[in-house]
């Protein structure tokens, strides 16, 4: 019994004992990215671009003499996994704040955990409801930020350039996903803004092979415009399925999730004169030497580059901001939670990737629908859309 | 005789209830309580599916589906409608009944892998309700914003206070599960997975059996599902996928198929193995999952909870 | 039919016109027998006979053709084995279906099922009644083991027996749903000559507790020691019945059983 | 709108789900084959497609080998990565049920599925259409010639497998063995081998289908489980074990998802094709072309 007591010991100490971090005076700061998992495609890019980061800032000397200690989890686009996590994050590893989730839906689900532990969160999820309590009057909550523009800006930015062109009557489709379903409900909500009608609303699911059925549907609706609110293959997919139904003079748009050049590519072709709403990561060679933003994303794209050797995708771009914003909140509040959070809501004119930040204790995402830019697929590459 | 004994189940609550005490005096234990407590909403599950695949020998591929049934009526209810969580609870536990007689009665006229296609695609169905009816169920970014639970001004709102909640929940449906088993239902259950024909005999009446341990196991999810729901404060489709009912199947297959222990070993495990352990191999966390899965199957072919009798078998050789 | 049933002793079972064809293959053709109250009664045959068909249709486990089965002046056919059973018919098994994951004694107590109750609240809750009911149970179990000469084995596994035993204990499992009628598939069969001694005595041990037994058996010198009345089928048909001195005196039977018993069929 | 373009509309969907349906139905096809000999069913099947179109991909984008090389190559690479499932998940499994080996497979899938993520990442893949991408118009209905591709490989893996075990001895030992396992080994058949030939074939027709489909829908390493739900589906609606079964099956599974997503609302359409498989089942528990007689002959 008692050697049978002391080898089950000897196995728990070897648990435990892997999972006991060292304790150095450094600033901890946690983060939550679906690295793997469905949304991979978010979470890979900006659990890259935070690492970077803290290596560029800890080679540095850090801030105020302390360096950094990143502490990055998986969440693997599971909300269980993700709620467990950020416990860990804050009764465990004793982070001072948490960048991410990647996904809106993760947002939301640990919301509840850093409100009550009174831990500073900034998310780098689209969705404004992240931002917006709606039983407390649409104010932010206190302790929730987000870089990540919210899906409305895209929205506007891109229901803006069909206004120009003379275009109100539209088909939407989009995947089943959380990813889908936002865009569905914000081009919903702001149409009648534009006068636009939305003569159809198609979905298919994230794994599917063919959209024609769906494509054909639009087709018979004769919209003037179709708006597609995916990520992954079917972007891709569909653009093509499009172009095989002969259905290539109808304006199409895509969402900003389509900023990767490699969609371009997959695309063989089919997204020559597709629109896209980007944030100016995706573009710093297209911005005017003029353009605030033109310094911080080339240079961003060049690190990116140097570093991981593939091209950046405008996601890591909201890890880049929230690392940044929490770096210079640090700065200045040091090691207190309530001090870092006070300095995060005062952030004013911060040049980020995706815009320049202005928050403010109503704005906790600080950014306007100038974050985006209309941009059309020319010659396989991407160009400002007049 | 099946008969279990009194004093490891003695040793369980003795060793559940000192847990978090250890736990919070060793920082790198911390995390562990909530993970204790997503367990213990696992293994309210894997009881009745124990029961329903291990003794009544009945496979369902669908269970997910009653733990979102659960999950939902108590979301709903409670951010929609603001009726008190106790009630929703147990209004989960009665849609998750009634779905589960209705779809139970022409199921299980299926055998074998019918069966577990028919679980399957029901899943999968209510899955998709989940997620298109977005009115009501927020869709695919989820619901948020569910209360946490209070009992007359107790809230339940430390992750140590929930864990008691959920862990003495889970055992009493352990200890109603044993007594089912070792009771004339529990006999009957054991003697129509062993022989239908040999049951029929004796007047028992299978399907009437088969349907009630179905309702049964799925009460049970609903009510992990209200639990995960008022934990969580937030649900979301994906959690209620074809996914979540194959690792309750791991669990129930790892810790040991005939054996109501082997569920709550099994879920423990899996759940401690997939939420945290295998954390560590990070992308190579699925090869190394599928790895240890296979050479349980291959080296522990009755679970867990089969090795003493493996080894005591060896020590007799 | 009323008078004649008061007048002549009890049919607690009759067979009529019973006819069953698998496809075009009759494997019972116009099959009559009267089964008396508290008597054993034995269908033999050679292989093929149709008497494991026959018992298959009285206990409701294949549906005849044509034909009726009545127990005690109900029809039965047609119902399911489950309620068959309810009525007071149990049966035996010529492959043995037992529990083999329970003990001896829970395969007798299971006997008991369609007498107590069980519903799974009360047993998942523990309520004392059923704690009784068990107490009682385990008791009337017992008596059935001492009954059959199994009471030492009652916390052996069932597929720890050797085969004579598990066909005894099927017996027991089988009388143990109270039955007015047991019907035992092949019981010898298998079983060398003590233990065949042995179950010849516990089936007469049987009908004296006033249970009537129908019998199914190819051990022609065991059939002949026990029986009260015996039918004989060849391919599916009643070729004699009678005591088992009439059957030893049948032309019939003794040509069914030793002449060229191909040859008929197929010409 | 006006009947001719509801006509072209309606071919287009019926179009669209004959190709869908062809994918699933191969799936189904490789289902089937492993069951017959082994009752087993192989959940990894969905990851032999994916094999055989990311595998094809490398070969072709990357190494340059021409399609009509890089194909072989690819069947014959994926096909030994079923041969090494059966060595190392299942034959091993010392206790075989329905649950043990659903879960072997299970595992063997998210041994295969790691390892494809670490080997191509989570990026989706293109490969060259067979002849081209310009589509052919007939009726109003757009037509990829990948579409033909896709269909015309369905109607030779039937045609083959048919004179396979029809005509071969081979062919005719694994019937033998589908039929009565037992009875196969005591007329000098090695089941054993037989089991080993099952999954070689059902990886090869896997991967042809991940070849095939590659074109229309790009490639990932996570593609494989939403194939392999979907084939198991069209399996057993056209009834376990029947190959006639699992076109059936396989085609109404794809008609049905084509036809609601554009004639219903589209959010429910893998809802509608798996309402339809539980109303079959309820009414007819061994399928459409299932036998019921087989099934109660096989253990699972």
């Amino acid at each position: 019994m008692s050697k049978k007591m002391s080898l089950a010991m000897a196995a728990m100490l070897m648990i435990f004992g892997t999972l006991a971090s060292p304790c150095l005076a450094t600033y901890k700061i946690g983060a939550l990215f679906s690295v793997t998992g469905p949304y991979s495609f978010l979470g890979d890019p900006e659990k890259k671009t935070a690492e970077m980061i803290v290596d560029q800032v800890n080679q540095a000397g850090g801030i105020n003499g302390q360096k950094i200690e990143l502490i990055v989890y998986d969440d693997e686009g599971d909300a269980t996994k993700c709620n467990l996590l950020a416990r860990k994050l804050i009764q465990q590893d004793k982070v001072l704040a948490v960048i991410g989730p990647s996904v809106s839906g993760l947002s939301l689900a640990i919301i509840p955990i850093f409100e009550q532990s009174e831990t500073p969160l900034i998310s780098c999820a689209a969705s404004y409801k992240i931002v917006s309590d709606d039983q407390n009057g649409g104010k932010p909550y206190p302790w929730i930020f987000k870089t990540a523009q919210s899906d409305s800006l895209a929205v506007e930015a891109i229901y803006t350039h069909m206004q120009k062109h003379g275009i109100k009557k539209i088909a939407i489709m989009g995947d089943s996903s959380g990813y889908g379903a936002s865009g569905r409900e914000e081009l919903t909500r702001i149409a009648p803004k534009f006068g636009i009608t939305i003569v159809a609303d198609e979905k298919y699911d994230p794994k599917d092979t063919d959209m024609t059925a769906q494509l054909t549907k639009i087709k018979g609706l004769n919209p003037q415009a179709i708006v597609n609110w995916s990520v992954g293959p079917t972007q891709v997919t569909v653009m093509r399925n499009r172009r095989d139904l002969g259905m290539d003079k109808i304006p199409f748009y895509q969402s900003h999730g389509f900023g990767n050049k490699k969609n371009i590519e997959l695309a063989a072709g089919a997204a020559e004169g597709v629109y896209c709403p980007l944030g100016a990561c995706n573009i710093p060679d297209l911005l005017p030497a003029s353009n605030l933003q033109k310094a911080v994303t080339t240079q961003y794209e060049k690190d990116y580059a140097a570093k991981y050797k593939e091209p950046l995708s405008s996601f890591g771009g909201h890890s880049w901001d929230a690392m940044h914003i929490l770096i210079n909140a640090l700065k200045t509040a040091g090691p207190d939670k309530a001090k870092i959070r006070a300095a995060i809501e005062n952030t004013k004119g911060f040049v980020g990737q995706h815009g320049i930040f202005n928050f403010s204790p109503s704005d906790h995402n600080g950014l306007t629908k100038d974050a985006f830019m209309m941009v059309k697929v020319h010659n396989g590459n991407w160009a400002l859309a007049d | 005789m099946l008969r279990f004994s009194k004093i490891p189940i003695v040793v369980l609550a003795g060793f559940l209830l000192i847990f978090p005490l250890v736990c919070t005096g060793i920082s790198a234990l911390h995390g562990y309580i909530s993970l204790m407590v997503f367990a213990g909403i696992y293994c309210l599950i894997t009881i009745g599916l124990s029961l329903l695949m291990g003794y009544a020998g009945q496979i369902s591929l669908g269970h997910a589906a009653f733990f979102g049934i659960g999950a939902y009526v108590s979301g709903i209810a409670t951010v929609r409608f603001g009726v008190n969580p106790w009630f929703c609870m147990a209004g989960g536990m009665l849609v998750a009944a009634m779905v589960a007689a209705l779809i139970g009665a022409p199921s299980f006229r299926l055998k074998g892998h019918y069966l577990a296609m028919a679980t399957l695609a029901f899943g999968l169905i209510v899955n998709i309700v989940f997620r298109e009816e977005s009115a009501w169920t927020g869709g695919p970014d989820g619901l948020s914003r569910i209360p946490g639970l209070r009992l007359s001004g107790f809230m339940f709102n430390s992750t140590i206070r929930f864990y008691y909640l959920v862990w003495v929940i889970v055992l009493a449906a352990f200890l109603f599960a044993i007594n089912v088993l070792q009771s004339p239902a529990g006999r009957a259950l054991r003697a129509l997975h062993t022989s239908e024909t040999a049951a029929k005999s004796m007047g028992i009446d299978i399907a009437r059996y088969k349907i009630m341990i179905f309702v049964f196991s799925a009460v049970l999810a609903s009510l992990a599902g209200s639990l995960y729901a008022h934990f969580m404060r937030f649900i979301n489709p994906s959690t209620f996928n074809l996914l979540f009912s194959i690792k309750l199947l791991i669990m129930i297959t790892l810790g040991g198929m005939q054996s109501l222990w082997g569920a709550i070993v099994g879920t423990v495990l899996v759940t401690f193995l997939s939420m945290e352990w295998l954390q560590f191999f990070q992308e190579y966390e699925s090869i190394v999952f599928g790895g240890i899965l296979l050479l349980a199957l291959i080296f522990l072919p009755e679970g867990l909870t089969g090795l003493p009798n493996m080894l005591a078998g060896r020590g007799k050789k | 039919m009323t008078a004649a049933s008061t007048t002549a002793p009890h049919a607690v079972l009759r067979v009529e016109d019973l006819v069953v064809s698998f496809g075009g293959l009759a494997a019972l053709m116009n099959v009559n027998f009267d089964v008396t109250q508290g008597t054993i009664h034995a269908v033999i045959g050679p292989n093929g006979a149709g008497k494991t068909t026959l018992f298959n249709v009285i206990t409701g486990y294949l549906n005849p053709t044509e034909g009726t089965v009545f127990f005690e002046e109900h029809p039965i056919t047609g119902l399911k084995e489950r309620q068959v059973a309810a009525l007071g018919i149990s049966r035996t098994f010529q492959t043995v279906e037992l529990f083999d994951n329970m003990t001896v004694l829970e395969n007798v107590m299971i006997g008991w099922h369609r007498h107590i109750r069980s519903s799974l609240w009360a047993c998942g809750l523990g309520l004392p009644f059923i704690r009784r009911q068990e107490a009682e149970l385990r008791r009337k179990a017992m008596d059935i083991l001492d009954f059959i000469g199994l009471a030492d084995q009652a916390e052996d596994r069932a597929d720890s027996l050797p085969l004579g035993a598990r066909r005894i204990l099927e017996i027991g499992r089988a009388l143990a749903t109270q039955p007015r009628l047991v019907c035992l598939d092949e019981p010898a069969a298998g079983l060398n000559e003590t233990e065949t001694e042995t179950a010849a005595h516990l089936i007469r041990a049987i009908r004296d507790r006033g249970v009537t037994v129908l019998l199914v058996e190819h051990d022609i010198r065991m059939i002949m020691g026990i029986s009260d009345r015996i039918v004989v089928l060849n391919y599916g048909e009643k070729i004699a019945e009678g005591t088992p001195a009439q059957i030893q005196a049948d032309t019939a039977v003794i040509e069914a059983y030793l002449g060229d018993s191909g040859a008929g069929v197929y010409a | 709108m006006n009947m001719a373009s509801l006509a072209g509309q309606l071919l287009q969907y019926i179009v669209t789900g004959v190709t869908i349906g062809s994918i699933y139905a191969m799936v189904a096809i490789g289902f089937n084959i492993i069951y017959n000999v082994t009752e087993i069913i192989n959940l990894a099947q969905g990851e032999f497609v994916m094999l055989g179109g990311l595998v094809m991909v490398s070969l072709h984008m990357l190494w340059k080998l021409p399609l009509i090389a890089a194909f072989p190559v690819t069947v014959v690479i994926v096909t030994g990565i079923g041969l090494l499932m059966n060595y190392a998940a299942i034959r091993p499994i010392r206790r075989p049920t329905v649950l043990t080996l659903i879960i072997a497979t299970i595992a063997a899938s998210m041994i295969i599925k790691g390892a494809a993520m670490l080997i191509w990442g989570t990026d989706s893949f293109d490969l060259t259409a067979f002849s081209g991408r310009t589509p052919i118009l007939i009726a109003g209905a757009a037509i990829q010639p990948q579409y033909f591709w896709v269909i015309g490989f369905l109607v030779v893996i039937v045609a083959g497998l048919t004179f396979f075990f029809d005509k071969t001895i081979i062919g005719k030992a694994m019937s033998a063995c589908s039929e009565n396992a037992a009875a196969a080994q005591l007329v000098g058949i090695d089941v054993r081998w037989m089991v080993l030939l099952s999954f070689a074939l059902s990886a090869a027709i896997g991967a042809i289908a991940g070849i095939t489909m590659t074109p229309i829908a790009l490639m990932d390493y996570d593609r494989g489980a939403m194939l392999a739900i979907k084939g198991f589906g069209a399996a057993v609606l056209g009834g376990l074990g029947s190959f006639p079964g699992a076109i059936v099956g396989g085609l109404m599974m794809g008609l049905i998802e084509s036809l609601g997503a554009g004639f219903l609302w589209s959010g429910y359409k893998d809802a509608y094709a798996l309402a339809a498989l539980l109303i079959v089942l309820f009414i007819r528990p061994s399928g459409i072309m299932g036998n019921r007689d087989v099934i109660r002959f096989k253990r699972f």
